[in-house]
C-alpha cells in the first residue's frame, strides 16, 4: 500500500525572499519532496544584446555593469577585452595591473555576498550576511574612491581604465589587505565548523563530475566538482600569469563544496592582491583610443573568470562604430541548466540551498 | 510616627511581594457582611486583578521584548539597530505597533474568512493561559493550580492546531506547507518535553510550580544542578516550538516566505509576532521557575523583591534564546524530527529512569537530603556529560562528516580529468 | 455543585458543548467540523474543571484537544480530496443505527446510575489516580499499554517501508501538469 | 594559455574522422553543414585528440541573408578552443539539429536562441521561449525586428482570477468603472 498524495504545484518566486531577484521556480511537490521542477526567467529581460547593436562600443560599457550588478568590474573587463581583441589594442602595463586589482577586489566583494546569502538561504537569520556585508562595504568604498560609483562602476575602458587611482587608494587597499586574512579566519571559524550548516549543505544539490563538464558549468560550480577549471589559469588574461595563486577545488560537487571553494577563493584573491598591489608599475593607465572605435570586420570571443564563472563576450563587427552582434555568455544563466538535476528528489528546503549555492544574479540571467 | 512606620512595614504593604496587598484587599472584602456573603465578590475581584495584572505585564513585556530583541540581534549582526525613535530607539516598539495598526488587514478572497479571522485571536489564548500559572513571587500566582506542570503542556498543545487554522484558512500553498511542518514538529517535540518535565516532578514530588520553587528553596539548590539532562531537553524541545531561528521551519523565511502567516497583514500579523515573543518569554519563565529557582535566589529574596528576581532570571534566560536565534542556521524538517526522536527522546527516557531510581533509594531508605542531593547531582552531571558526548560521537553528524577545506591546485592542467 | 456561579457555569458549558457537538454534524466543511470537535473537547475539559477533577481536565485538553485534533487534521490532509466527496450519502443508514445505539446506551446509563453527590473537600486527584493505576488496576493498565504498542507496531508494518515511488511518479501526470499549465 | 585552434587544424582532423562530411575552414572557424552537425559534434567530443568536452558558448548571428549558429568548444584536458559555425539559409522557418544530446549545457542556450532568433532546434527536449512569453510577436534579435508591433499580446491576465464569479473586480475610492463597450 502506498500513500498517494495529490501533486501540489508551488511557485517559488518570482516574489520570494530567496530567489535572489525575480527568479521563478515552479515545482511539483509530493509532500515536501520535489518531483518535478521548471524554471521561469525573463522578468528582468532588458534585451541588452539588441540595445547594444544600436550604440557605439564605448557606450556599451555601462550596459555590462547592469548585467551582473554584483561584479560590475569583471563584466566591464570582459567586454573591453573582447573589443580590444577585435581591434587589436594593447593595454599598457599599469592599466593591466589596475584591472587585475579591481577584478580581484570585485571577486572578494561578490563572494562575500554569495556566501552571506547562501547561508541566509540555509536559514541563518541575517547574521552571516551582515558580517559579510561589512567587508564588502570597505571594498565598495575603494571603488567609490576610484571611480565614484559603488555598484555600477563603469571603470574599464577600451585600452585601459577610465581613471588613475587617487593617492589615498593604495594606503586604503593595503590596510584592507592586512585586515582581510584575519577576517577570513574569523569567518571560517564561524561558518565552516558549524554543524548545522554542514548538515544542511552536505550532499545537497550534488552534481556528478561528468554532468558538470557536459552541462558547460563554470566557476565555483565546476570547481566544486573537483575540476580545477579557472580561466585565470587555463587562459591567463591581463597579467594573471605573473602571480602565484592556486585554484581551490571541492570533491563531491555538493552545495557545501561550492561554499568551501568560494571561501578558499577569498584567500586566493587576497594572495593575488598582495602580489599585485606592490608591483603596480608607473606609466600610462590607458592608451588613447578614439571614442567611436571602429574595429575591423570579423568576430572575436574573449572571456574572463568572473566570480560566477566564465564570462564570455562574442562580438561581431561589421567595421562600423556599433557592434553588429553582441552576445554575452552569462555564467549564472548557463549554470542554471543543471537546476532540475539538483532539485528533483530533494525537499523544498534543500532546493533553496541548492539554488543559493549556484549564486545567480537575475540581471545576468535575463540580461 | 511609630504607628505609621509599623503600618508601612507591616506585611500587607510589603512590596517585596505584590500578593500581600491583594490578599489584604480580599480579606477586607471577605470581612463585609457576615463572613461569607461577599465571598463571590472577593472571588471575582481576585480573578479580575490577576487577569488585569497578567494582561498589563504581557503588554509591557512584549513592547520591551521587541526593543530588546531588535537591539540585541543588531549588535550580534554588527549594526546599530533601532536608534531613530526616541533615545536609543526606545520608542521603536510603539512605532512598530502604530505602523501595524495602520496597515490594511487583508483577507484572501479564496480563503476561509472566519477561520482566518479567528486564528490570530485564538493563538493568543494559550500564551495568556501559561502566564496565569507562573509564580512571580511566593504569593504572586494568578491561578495556583496543583497540576500546573501538566497544564502548561496541555495548553501549549493547542498551539499547533491554531497554526493549522491560520495556514489552512489562508488558502496559500506556502501557508499550508508551513502549517503542516509546524504540526509535525510540535507533536514530535511534545514527547521529550513532557518526559523532561516528568523528571522534575519525580524529583520534587510537586506538580505546582510554587511547590517546585519552594522545594528548591528548602534544599537550597537549583534544579539544573540535579537535573541537567532534563533542563537541556526541556530547553531544546520547548524552544523548538517557538518558531525561532534554528527551528523556525514553520515559517522558514528563506523557503516558504513566512509559513503559516504569509497572508496575514496589519495587526493580525502583529498578533502572531507578539505571540511569538510572548511564548518565548513564557518558555524562559518556565525554565527559570523549574530549573533556576524561580523567585528564590539563595536568600537574596529577603531584600530584593521576589518578582524582580524572577523577571531578571526570565530576561536573562531569554537572552539565551536571542543568542541561538542570532547565530544558528535553520535545520531541515527531517533533521529536526530525527533530533527529537533519536536524540532527545532517549536522553529524556534515561533521565526519567535514573531519577526514578535515585528518588526511590532516597525515599525508601530515609537517607538525609544532605547526603543524597550532592551525590545525585554529581551522578546526573557526569551521566549527562557522558551521554551527550557519547551520543554525538557515536551517532552524531560530527563523527561522519568532519569539516574540510577546499583542496588547492596549482598545476591545473595536470589535475584535469582526461 | 451549588451556588449561582458553578450552576450558571454548568449551563453555559452545557450549551457550548452540545452546540459545538451539533455543529460538528452540521458543518459543511470537514475542517470546520474538526475545529468544532476541538471546541467540544475544550468545553468538556472545562466541565471537568467544574467537577474539581483537574487532572482529568488537563489530560482531556492534552490528549483530545491537542493530540486527537491534530491527528484528525493529519488524516484529513493526507486523504486525497476526491476520496472525501460522496461521503454524505454512503453511510447514512449504518451511521444512524450506530448513533441510535450509542444514544440509547447513554440515556440508559444516565437513568440507571445512582448519582452520588460528592463531598466538598477534594483530595489531590493526581495522587488518587496514580495509586489506582499502579496498585489496584495495574494489570489492566499494563495490558492496555501492550495493546497500544502492538497497534503501533502493526501500523508501522502496514504502511512502513514503502514510500511514494518517485520514478513512476515523476513521469506520471504531475510532469504533464506543469507543462500544460504554462 | 588556451590554444585557439585554427579552422584548418580542426577541419583536417574532422576529415580524418568523418571522411564523407564536407567541412570548410575559414580563419579560426570551421563551417559545417546543418545535416552533419550532430555527427561532427559527437566526433569532436569523443575524439581522443581533440576532446571537445565543454561547450563553452553557443549563439547565433543574423547576417540578413542567412543565419549562422556559432559554437565555441573547448577541451579542458588539452586546453584548446575551437569555433564551429553552421549556416542556415532558410529565413522563414530556420531549423537546425539540436546538440543537447551531445552537450547538455546547450539546453538553455538553444532555448535562448530560439526565443530571440526563432531558430527551431529539432530534437531539443524542451523547446519553449525563455525570456519572452509564448505568443510574443516576432523574434527580437533578428535584424528586421525594429519595434514591437502594435497588436502584440502582453503577458499577464486580462482580469483578476475570479472576476467572472462576481468578486475580485477592481473597486475602491479611486477607481471608476470603465465605460462599457458601445454596441453599434
Amino acid at each position: 500500500m502506498t500513500i498517494q498524495t495529490e501533486p501540489f504545484i508551488v511557485n517559488i518566486g518570482p516574489q520570494h525572499p530567496s530567489t535572489h531577484g525575480v527568479f521563478r521556480m515552479r515545482v511539483v511537490l509530493d509532500g515536501e519532496k520535489i518531483i518535478d521542477a521548471d524554471m521561469v526567467v525573463g522578468y528582468l529581460h532588458r534585451s541588452l544584446e539588441k540595445l547594444a547593436e544600436e550604440r557605439t562600443y564605448t557606450q556599451n560599457i555601462p550596459f555590462t555593469d547592469r548585467m551582473d550588478y554584483l561584479s560590475a568590474m569583471s563584466n566591464n573587463l570582459g567586454y573591453c577585452m573582447a573589443v580590444e581583441k577585435l581591434a587589436g589594442i594593447r593595454v599598457p602595463e599599469r592599466g593591466q595591473y589596475l584591472r587585475v586589482i579591481m577584478a580581484e577586489l570585485q571577486r572578494i566583494a561578490n563572494h562575500s555576498m554569495a556566501i552571506g546569502t547562501f547561508i541566509n538561504d540555509c536559514g541563518a537569520w541575517q547574521t552571516p550576511l551582515m558580517w559579510m556585508f561589512a567587508e564588502r562595504e570597505k571594498i565598495l568604498d575603494l571603488f567609490e574612491m576610484t571611480c565614484g560609483a559603488r555598484l555600477t562602476c563603469n571603470y574599464m575602458r577600451i585600452g585601459g581604465v577610465a581613471f588613475d587611482i587617487p593617492d589615498e587608494f593604495l594606503p586604503a587597499v593595503n590596510g584592507l589587505l592586512d585586515d582581510l586574512p584575519r577576517k577570513i579566519d574569523e569567518y571560517e571559524k564561524m561558518l565552516m565548523e558549524n554543524e548545522i550548516l554542514i548538515a544542511r549543505a552536505r550532499g545537497v544539490g550534488t552534481i556528478p563530475r561528468d554532468l558538470a563538464i557536459n552541462a558547460s558549468l563554470t566557476g565555483p560550480m565546476i570547481r566544486g566538482c573537483g575540476i580545477p577549471f579557472d580561466i585565470r589559469k587555463a587562459d591567463p588574461y591581463a597579467v594573471y600569469d605573473r602571480f602565484d595563486f592556486a585554484i581551490p577545488v571541492g570533491e563531491n560537487g555538493d552545495s557545501y563544496d561550492r561554499f568551501l571553494v568560494r571561501m578558499a577563493e577569498l584567500r586566493e584573491s587576497v594572495k593575488i592582491l598582495k602580489q599585485a598591489v606592490p608591483a603596480l608599475p608607473g606609466g600610462p593607465y590607458k592608451v588613447d583610443v578614439p571614442l567611436s572605435v571602429r574595429p575591423p570586420v570579423g568576430d572575436a570571443y574573449a572571456r574572463v573568470e568572473s566570480p560566477k564563472g566564465e564570462l564570455g563576450y562574442y562580438i561581431v563587427s561589421d567595421g562600423g562604430t556599433a557592434p553588429y552582434r553582441f552576445h554575452v555568455r552569462a555564467p549564472s544563466y548557463i549554470n542554471l541548466s543543471v537546476l532540475r538535476e539538483m532539485v528533483i528528489g530533494a525537499s523544498v528546503a534543500d532546493s533553496i540551498v541548492a539554488l543559493g549555492s549556484i549564486d545567480i544574479v537575475i540581471g545576468e540571467v535575463d540580461r | 510616627m511609630t504607628a505609621l512606620c509599623g503600618y508601612v512595614l507591616s506585611e500587607w504593604y510589603d512590596l517585596r511581594d505584590l500578593g500581600n496587598p491583594v490578599q489584604a484587599l480580599l480579606d477586607w472584602i471577605n470581612g463585609w457582611g457576615d463572613g461569607s456573603t461577599f465571598h463571590w465578590l472577593a472571588y471575582v475581584v481576585a480573578g479580575l486583578i490577576g487577569a488585569a495584572a497578567i494582561g498589563l505585564f504581557l503588554g509591557i513585556a512584549m513592547l520591551s521584548l521587541i526593543w530588546i530583541e531588535r537591539k540585541a540581534v543588531s549588535r550580534i549582526q554588527i549594526r546599530y539597530g533601532p536608534n531613530r525613535t526616541g533615545p536609543f530607539g526606545l520608542l521603536q516598539p510603539v512605532a512598530d505597533a502604530l505602523k501595524l495598526m495602520q496597515k490594511e488587514a487583508l483577507t484572501p478572497l479564496a480563503g476561509d474568512k472566519y477561520v482566518f479571522w479567528l486564528a490570530p485571536v485564538v493563538i493568543f489564548i494559550p500564551t495568556l493561559l501559561v502566564f496565569g500559572v507562573l509564580p512571580f513571587g511566593p504569593k504572586m500566582t494568578a491561578a495556583n493550580i496543583n497540576v500546573a506542570v501538566l497544564y502548561i503542556v496541555a495548553v501549549g498543545s493547542a498551539t499547533p492546531l491554531v497554526i493549522f487554522m491560520a495556514g489552512w484558512s489562508s488558502n496559500n500553498k506556502y501557508s499550508l506547507l508551513g502549517a503542516m511542518r509546524g504540526i509535525a514538529m510540535a507533536i514530535s517535540y511534545e514527547i521529550p518535553m513532557v518526559l523532561s518535565l516528568l523528571g522534575v516532578v519525580l524529583f520534587t514530588g510537586h506538580m505546582d510550580l510554587n511547590g517546585i520553587v519552594q522545594w528548591q528553596q528548602k534544599y537550597h539548590v537549583w534544579l539544573i544542578v540535579l537535573q541537567p539532562l532534563a533542563a537541556l531537553t526541556y530547553f531544546i524541545s520547548a524552544s523548538a516550538e517557538l518558531n525561532r531561528t534554528p527551528t523556525d521551519i514553520a515559517e522558514a523565511e528563506s523557503e516558504i516566505v513566512a509559513g503559516y502567516h504569509t497572508e496575514y497583514s496589519g495587526m493580525k500579523f502583529g498578533l502572531f509576532y507578539a505571540v511569538e515573543l510572548g511564548n518565548a518569554l513564557a518558555v524562559s519563565g518556565i525554565w527559570a521557575t523549574l530549573f533556576f529557582g524561580g523567585w528564590w535566589l539563595f536568600g537574596l529574596d529577603r531584600w530584593i523583591p521576589a518578582w524582580l528576581i524572577f523577571l531578571g532570571k526570565m530576561y536573562i534566560l531569554y537572552g539565551a534564546l536571542i543568542l541561538t536565534r542570532g547565530t544558528l542556521p535553520r535545520l531541515r524538517i527531517d533533521q529536526l524530527l530525527d533530533f527529537a526522536w533519536k536524540f532527545l527522546l532517549p536522553l529524556a527516557l534515561v533521565n526519567v529512569l535514573v531519577v526514578a531510581a535515585e528518588v526511590t533509594i532516597w525515599q525508601e531508605n530515609g537517607i538525609s537530603a544532605g547526603w543524597v542531593l550532592p551525590i545525585a547531582a554529581v551522578i546526573n552531571i557526569v551521566l549527562s556529560g557522558v551521554l551527550i558526548v557519547g551520543y554525538t560521537q557515536t551517532f552524531g553528524f560530527a563523527r561522519r562528516q568532519r569539516p574540510r577545506r577546499a583542496r588547492l591546485v596549482t598545476d591545473t592542467l595536470a589535475a584535469m580529468p582526461q | 455543585m451549588s451556588g449561582f456561579g458553578p450552576v450558571s457555569a454548568f449551563y453555559v458549558l452545557a450549551v457550548l458543548s452540545i452546540g459545538s457537538a451539533l455543529a460538528v454534524m452540521a458543518a459543511r466543511s470537514i475542517i470546520h467540523a474538526v475545529l468544532f470537535l476541538v471546541l467540544f473537547f475544550v468545553s468538556l475539559a472545562a466541565m471537568f474543571v467544574l467537577l474539581s477533577a483537574d487532572f482529568v481536565a488537563v489530560a482531556q485538553l492534552l490528549v483530545y484537544a491537542g493530540a486527537i485534533g491534530v491527528l484528525v487534521v493529519f488524516a484529513i490532509l493526507l486523504t486525497p480530496s476526491r476520496d472525501r466527496r460522496g461521503m454524505e450519502t454512503k453511510f447514512v443508514g449504518p451511521g444512524l443505527l450506530a448513533g441510535a445505539v450509542v444514544a440509547g446506551t447513554v440515556v440508559f446509563i444516565a437513568f440507571n446510575t445512582n448519582w452520588d453527590t460528592a463531598s466538598n473537600d477534594f483530595p489531590s486527584t493526581v495522587d488518587a489516580i496514580g495509586q489506582a493505576l499502579l496498585n489496584r488496576w495495574a494489570l489492566p493498565f499494563e495490558i492496555a499499554s501492550v495493546l497500544l504498542i502492538a497497534a503501533m507496531i502493526g501500523a508501522i508494518v502496514v504502511v512502513g517501508g514503502r514510500g511514494v515511488d518517485l520514478d513512476t511518479h515523476a513521469a506520471g501526470p504531475a510532469t504533464r501538469l506543469v507543462r500544460r499549465e504554462r | 594559455m588556451t590554444i585557439e585552434l585554427t579552422g584548418e587544424r580542426v577541419a583536417a582532423r574532422l576529415g580524418e574522422l568523418l571522411p564523407e562530411t564536407r567541412v570548410e575552414a575559414i580563419g579560426h572557424s570551421v563551417y559545417v553543414a546543418a545535416e552533419s552537425l550532430l555527427a561532427v559534434c559527437t566526433a569532436l567530443r569523443d575524439d581522443a585528440d581533440l576532446r571537445m568536452q565543454h561547450l563553452t558558448s553557443m549563439t547565433a548571428v543574423d547576417y540578413i541573408t542567412h543565419f549562422e549558429t556559432v559554437y565555441h568548444l573547448q577541451s579542458l584536458a588539452k586546453n584548446h578552443l575551437a569555433v564551429l559555425k553552421c549556416r542556415i539559409d532558410e529565413r522563414d522557418e530556420p531549423e537546425i539539429p539540436s546538440v543537447v544530446s551531445v552537450w547538455y549545457g546547450a539546453q538553455l542556450q538553444e532555448r535562448e536562441v530560439y526565443d530571440l532568433f526563432g531558430i527551431r532546434f529539432t530534437g531539443h527536449p524542451d523547446l519553449r521561449r525563455i525570456f519572452l512569453w509564448e505568443g510574443f510577436a516576432g523574434w527580437p534579435l533578428r535584424k528586421d525586428f525594429l519595434q514591437i508591433s502594435a497588436g502584440a499580446q502582453h503577458p499577464g491576465l486580462p482580469h483578476f482570477p475570479k472576476q467572472e464569479q462576481g468578486f475580485g473586480v477592481l473597486s475602491g475610492p479611486n477607481w471608476t468603472a470603465p465605460e462599457p463597450p458601445r454596441q453599434s
